[in-house]
């Protein structure tokens, strides 16, 4: 049974590896061992059905040709057959028999997730991705980079429209990296189908997943499970690289995380926030409070000509630190740097009409982090 | 000697059960107007208002399809907003579950189950009045969330906490009360279906001589006493984890969200087969008909079905292969799931056999019947697909499985509820449906249902996630084709009200006997059926037509 | 004719009767399965659910062939102006052996408030195998404002961990509890229409 | 009895003769079925686990 299925599975991924990266009917046959192995396992079930299919439909066209009234064909009487009904409920028994054999290894081979290279923390949030390489000091979230005009057809899609993020999961190849899967709010799913990775993040639970890539390249996907307004807004990007390239990246990225670091210190001019904070608030906050601070309430309340925000700078700070518990509103304080948060909570209490002329310096908002 | 089959009989007529009933005393003062269609106790009646509300329905859900299928129709937004989106996917969703197909089912169980056992009423003829009333107030309740600040239900059909708790809309107890008052509409139905066919069939006729009809509604009543209450439970949880600060399903209570995944699908599978049981039983029905030979099997065909209901109470975490399960767990549902291949598919052979070396005719019910054969198998092979554990970690919540349950709920549980209304009609109006606009109408469905639903395998198995308001480019192609679908199929449904309007108002004369091949004690009584029927038991022998 | 209806109206009274029993009791398991879930997951480890009594040590000898590493990950959560920390990321200890490590939480804000912390356990299947001595999840906690408080965590891996597991990973995530800021949080909560 | 266990098992493949239904509807006593039912059922999980527990390891 099991030669079999390995005879189905090599003319079954020869048949497609000829078409599979301009394949878009199928499944993508993927770039780990795993999802090959599952696009064998799909195309042997398929198969399968396409074999039963033709049985079973070829003898029922036949018979509503054949025996047709209008023919003057005479009904036959007889209604049961013993020895067929245990046939035709044998065969299907031992064909299921023979799919369940190779599922349940390839399923075991996924739940191995033992002996990792790396371990990297995914974080669902509405309404994007947090990654961080635990034991490495570097995490980023990861959102949607598509343009809104994009969206609204103001403006031409391009080729990964709605499939592009500002900063991509790298990930070294040929190496085993295990994720540890979590959420901020409500269930999300992370997914990339050529990783055949798929796993829920769900709030207060972790869940776990591994993955050794087998070929560098960027693989896209998306968030699989209905978490809100922008669930299709939050797609996935991971870029594979060659070892040596993924520890440069990693090395840099650690150097850079420390340079935003000592910016804490520093005193920042207004304008220096008000630029930084702009970036931030059109990558993060916009998703929900709009580009303009108009947000779209009742779920997302407007931030321009806020009172509360324009009143209250204590309050406006505890907000976007400590997030408001059970809304879509996070927490920051894990999420950005005391510099992003100073000068989006800067940029927000004077862009759009907010004319406070506050303006929050990072050291303020690091004291207020970590006491 | 030859086995006997049982539904194969003829019928002693007593001399008074085709006569009417307009001078039983129960019916002595009977309202005028309006009252008479509010108050009215009779199974017929009931069973039209069922009908008729869930046909209104039918086009309430499609109508929300078809917003959603409008905005799909090309990348970006152009239509509407995601959030309004959310609340179509799901209302959609709601509407045709709850209102359309549940509704459609009891209502031709009020209407044939009394003429198929030759019973004079339901069991509770005024409770099943308030089960139907009820449904009206609860949809009425449920559309009107729409309206409310923060919209309507935003959270899918499924409603996975704590995207429909922590982070719902306001309007959403309204949607747990209109779910309440809707289950309880189910409930009672169930209840009267059960007191019905177990204490009423007329003398002589045992269990095993029902018509299968009768026999996959008994099922499906009693999936729906032993689920229905699991789904009021669930929404109780909810409701207290909204109102009263339980933590059912919070983890920051130290609850569980996956807690409410297993519960809603301990109620959700049986219930994808209180959808789809009572459609067995009519096809069950109708191929023998038009095949003018008995059903194949039929003993095998009550056991497949009772096999069917009980696994399905085994199967429920195949929905949920992502959540992270134990792999012990994983194997299980995934062996428990392809087993409920194989008595599905023993109906399958079955049917196809009782068509082997018949004399077939391809009247309106009989082509929908052969549709469902076909398309229902389709939609069970992706079942097959997706009971693969590990293939289903790729088909999981994308479009490949918006496929599969639309194949087996559109051209499966629509398609069988057209065949019964077409196969009945004469008997419920006295006039046969127009033949011509009855074929155009199903040649319209069928190009629309492939065209909307085939693209859609493609599409999930390209990636593309379901409930998403704007999809990545290479999704394009498949989501043009099925919106032109769905807009074909939306307007062929309205040949269907067209097609039913004639044949109440008139058209060619039908006999008791309508179709031919047809069998069952249904058809002993004249058509259109008297208002009272069966009001002295007519006497039931098992003789054999064919032997 | 009428002997016939009043046995047929007993025979649905008798069936009306025990499908409300069976409705009744169905809808009662519904609730019932909230504990058996509780129960089902502590005995298997479903989901990484833990148990969250405190166990006692089983002295048992020490697995001097193995090594484990045990991760640690606090997270914090909107509305709950605190931070948890562990004093050590990850530690490598021996089935059977009793290890201890300090988490520390911090009130950032200058009021008191109450927080909770969640815990979780991956590998699922090493959940059962996870005996901890003294813990602070589910219980909770109220600090002052600014202040800080440091707690240990006392547990032991059992000896029979299945062999194929080399890592396991426990994860705390802080909650808010809201019942003594109950109208702090509703404000919180229920304005965001005209606020933030 | 073995004859219960024998429909009942028929039942749950589906397969099931004419002349042995007509057998067991004329036996006239459904506690039998249902409670032969509900233990094949038991025992039909239990294997099923029993092949999960092995197979997973």
């Amino acid at each position: 049974m099991h030669l079999s299925w390995q005879w189905l599975l090599t003319i079954t991924s020869a048949f497609s590896i000829t078409q599979a990266h301009a394949n878009s009917w199928n499944m993508p046959v993927g770039v780990t061992d795993i999802s090959q192995d599952i696009f064998g396992l799909h195309m042997a079930i398929f198969w399968v059905c396409v074999v039963i299919g033709v049985i079973v439909f070829g003898v029922m066209f036949y018979s509503l040709f054949k025996y047709r009234h209008s023919k003057g064909e005479k009904a036959a009487n007889f209604h049961e057959h013993t020895s067929v009904e245990i046939l035709w409920t044998a065969i299907p028994i031992l064909i299921l028999v023979g799919m369940a054999v190779p599922a349940t290894a390839t399923l075991k081979s996924m739940y191995d997730s033992s002996e990792a290279d790396l371990d990297v923390m995914i974080t669902g949030q509405q309404w994007r991705w947090r990654y961080e390489y635990l034991g490495e000091d570097v995490a980023f979230t990861s959102n949607m980079s598509t343009s809104r005009a994009q969206i609204r057809g103001e403006e031409a899609r391009d080729e990964h429209y709605l499939l592009d993020v500002d900063e991509p999961l790298v990930l070294p190849i040929n190496r085993k990296v295990r994720f540890l899967m979590t959420s901020d709010d409500v269930i999300h799913s992370w997914w990339v189908p050529e990783l055949a990775v798929k796993q829920d993040t769900i709030p207060g639970f972790i869940n776990e997943n591994w993955v050794k890539i087998n070929e560098p390249g960027i693989y896209r996907g998306q968030c699989a499970e209905l978490c809100g307004v922008n669930h299709g807004f939050m797609p996935v990007v991971v870029h594979a690289m060659e070892e040596e390239e993924f520890e440069a990246w990693l090395a840099e990225r650690k150097e850079a995380a420390e340079q935003e670091a000592m910016g804490v210190d520093r005193e920042w001019e207004m304008e220096d926030l008000m630029a930084r904070g702009e970036t931030v608030y059109q990558t993060i906050c916009s998703s929900c409070h709009q580009s303009e601070g108009q947000g779209a309430p009742p779920a997302f309340p407007a931030l321009a000509n806020n009172n509360q925000l324009i009143s209250d700078l204590d309050w406006h700070m505890n907000r976007v630190i400590n997030g408001v518990s059970g809304a879509a509103m996070p927490a920051f304080r894990s999420t950005l740097n005391p510099v992003e948060i100073a000068a989006v909570v800067t940029y927000t209490r004077n862009a759009w009409g907010n004319e406070t002329g506050d303006v929050v310096q990072p050291a303020t908002v690091a004291e207020r982090i970590a006491q | 000697m030859a086995p006997k089959l049982p539904p194969q009989h003829s019928l002693q007529h007593s001399s008074t059960a085709a006569a009417g009933g307009h001078s039983h005393h129960d019916h002595a003062a009977q309202p005028k107007g309006i009252l008479r269609w509010v108050l009215t106790t009779n199974h017929k009646e009931i069973g039209s208002l069922y009908l008729i509300f869930s046909l209104t329905m039918f086009f309430v859900g499609g109508i929300f399809a078809l917003v959603v299928r409008a905005e799909l129709f090309q990348p970006g937004l152009q239509l509407i907003e995601p959030e309004f989106f959310n609340q179509m996917t799901t209302m959609h969703g709601l509407i045709m579950v709850f209102a359309a197909v549940m509704p459609a089912f009891t209502g031709l169980a009020n209407w044939m189950i009394p003429l198929q056992i030759g019973a004079p009423d339901m069991a509770l003829p005024r409770l099943n009045n308030f089960s139907f009333w009820l449904l009206p107030v609860a949809f009425t309740l449920l559309l009107s969330t729409l309206l409310m600040p923060g919209g309507g239900p935003n959270f899918g059909w499924t409603f996975y906490a704590p995207l429909s708790t922590t982070y719902a809309p306001a309007s959403t107890t309204f949607f747990i009360l209109a779910l309440h008052i809707a289950g309880i509409s189910s409930i009672l139905g169930a209840i009267n279906i059960i007191a019905t066919i177990l204490n009423m069939r007329a003398p002589g006729m045992r269990m095993m001589d029902m018509p299968l009809f009768v026999w996959t509604w008994l099922i499906t009543a009693f999936l729906l006493i032993a689920v229905m209450p699991v789904l009021a439970g669930v929404i109780t949880m909810m409701l207290m984890d909204i109102n009263f600060g339980t933590s059912f399903f919070d983890a920051a209570g130290g609850g569980d969200p996956v807690l409410f995944q297993h519960l809603f699908w301990f109620f959700g599978h049986p219930e994808v087969y209180i959808m789809i049981l009572p459609a067995f039983g009519i096809v069950s029905a109708i191929i023998p008909t038009f095949a003018r030979k008995p059903l194949f099997g039929y003993a095998s065909m009550v056991y497949a079905t009772a096999a069917i209901a009980l696994l399905s109470f085994l199967v429920w975490a195949h929905h949920m292969f992502i959540v992270g399960l134990p792999l012990t767990a994983e194997l299980f549902f995934m062996y428990s799931t392809m087993l409920i291949a194989v008595p599905t598919g023993v109906k399958v052979f079955n049917w196809v056999t009782t068509l082997f070396r018949g004399s077939i005719s391809f009247e309106p019910p009989m082509l929908f019947a052969l549709a469902f054969v076909v398309l229902f198998t389709i939609g069970g092979f992706s079942g097959l697909m997706l009971a693969i554990a590990p293939a289903d970690f790729q088909y999981h919540d994308t479009y490949f499985v918006v496929a599969h349950f639309h194949y087996v709920l559109v051209p499966g549980a629509i398609f069988a509820i057209m065949a019964g209304v077409y196969y009945w009609l004469p008997k419920w109006t006295g006039y046969y449906p127009n033949e011509r606009l009855a074929q155009c109408h199903f040649w319209c469905s069928i190009v629309g249902v492939n065209l909307t639903f085939f693209p859609m395998h493609f599409a999930g198995l390209a990636g593309m996630p379901r409930r998403i308001p704007d999809y990545a480019l290479q999704f394009a192609d498949f989501n043009m084709l099925s919106s032109i679908g769905a807009f074909f199929f939306g307007a062929s449904q309205l040949m269907f009200v067209l097609v039913v309007v004639m044949c109440v108002r008139g058209g060619k004369k039908a006999p008791a006997k309508a179709w031919e091949g047809a069998e069952d004690l249904e058809w002993s009584v004249p058509s259109p059926a008297p208002l009272h029927t069966f009001e002295t038991p007519p006497v039931f022998n098992r003789t054999h037509h064919h032997d | 004719m009428a002997v016939n209806d009043t046995v047929q109206s007993l025979g649905v009274k008798r069936t009306v009767i025990r499908t409300v029993a069976a409705l009744i009791g169905m809808f009662a398991f519904a609730f019932a399965l909230v504990p058996l879930y509780d129960v089902f997951c502590s005995v298997t480890g479903l989901n990484g659910k833990v148990d969250t009594t405190a166990k006692a040590i089983i002295h048992e000898e020490v697995d001097q062939s193995r090594y484990i590493t045990v991760q640690f990950i606090t997270r914090g959560s909107a509305g709950l102006p605190w931070r948890m920390s562990v004093e050590t990321r990850q530690m490598r200890v021996h089935p059977g052996q009793t290890a201890e490590v300090d988490f520390t939480f911090t009130n950032n804000s200058h009021v008191e408030s109450w927080g909770r912390a969640v815990p979780s356990v991956s590998p699922s299947s090493a959940t059962t195998h996870l005996r901890k001595v003294s813990c602070f999840c589910f219980q909770e906690q109220q600090l002052q404002g600014d202040e800080r408080l440091t707690i240990p965590l006392i547990f032991q891996l059992a000896r029979d961990l299945p062999e194929d597991i080399n890592t396991i990973t426990l994860v705390y995530t802080l909650y808010p509890v809201h019942h003594l800021v109950k109208d702090i949080s509703k404000n919180d909560n229920k304005t965001i229409g005209d606020s933030i | 009895m073995w004859s219960v266990v024998k429909s009942v098992l028929s039942a749950l493949l589906g397969v099931q003769n004419d002349l042995k239904r007509q057998q067991d509807f004329s036996s006239g006593n459904p506690a039998a079925f249902i409670v032969v039912g509900i233990v094949i059922t038991l025992v039909f999980v239990l294997i099923l686990v029993g092949i999960a527990v092995i197979a997973s390891r």
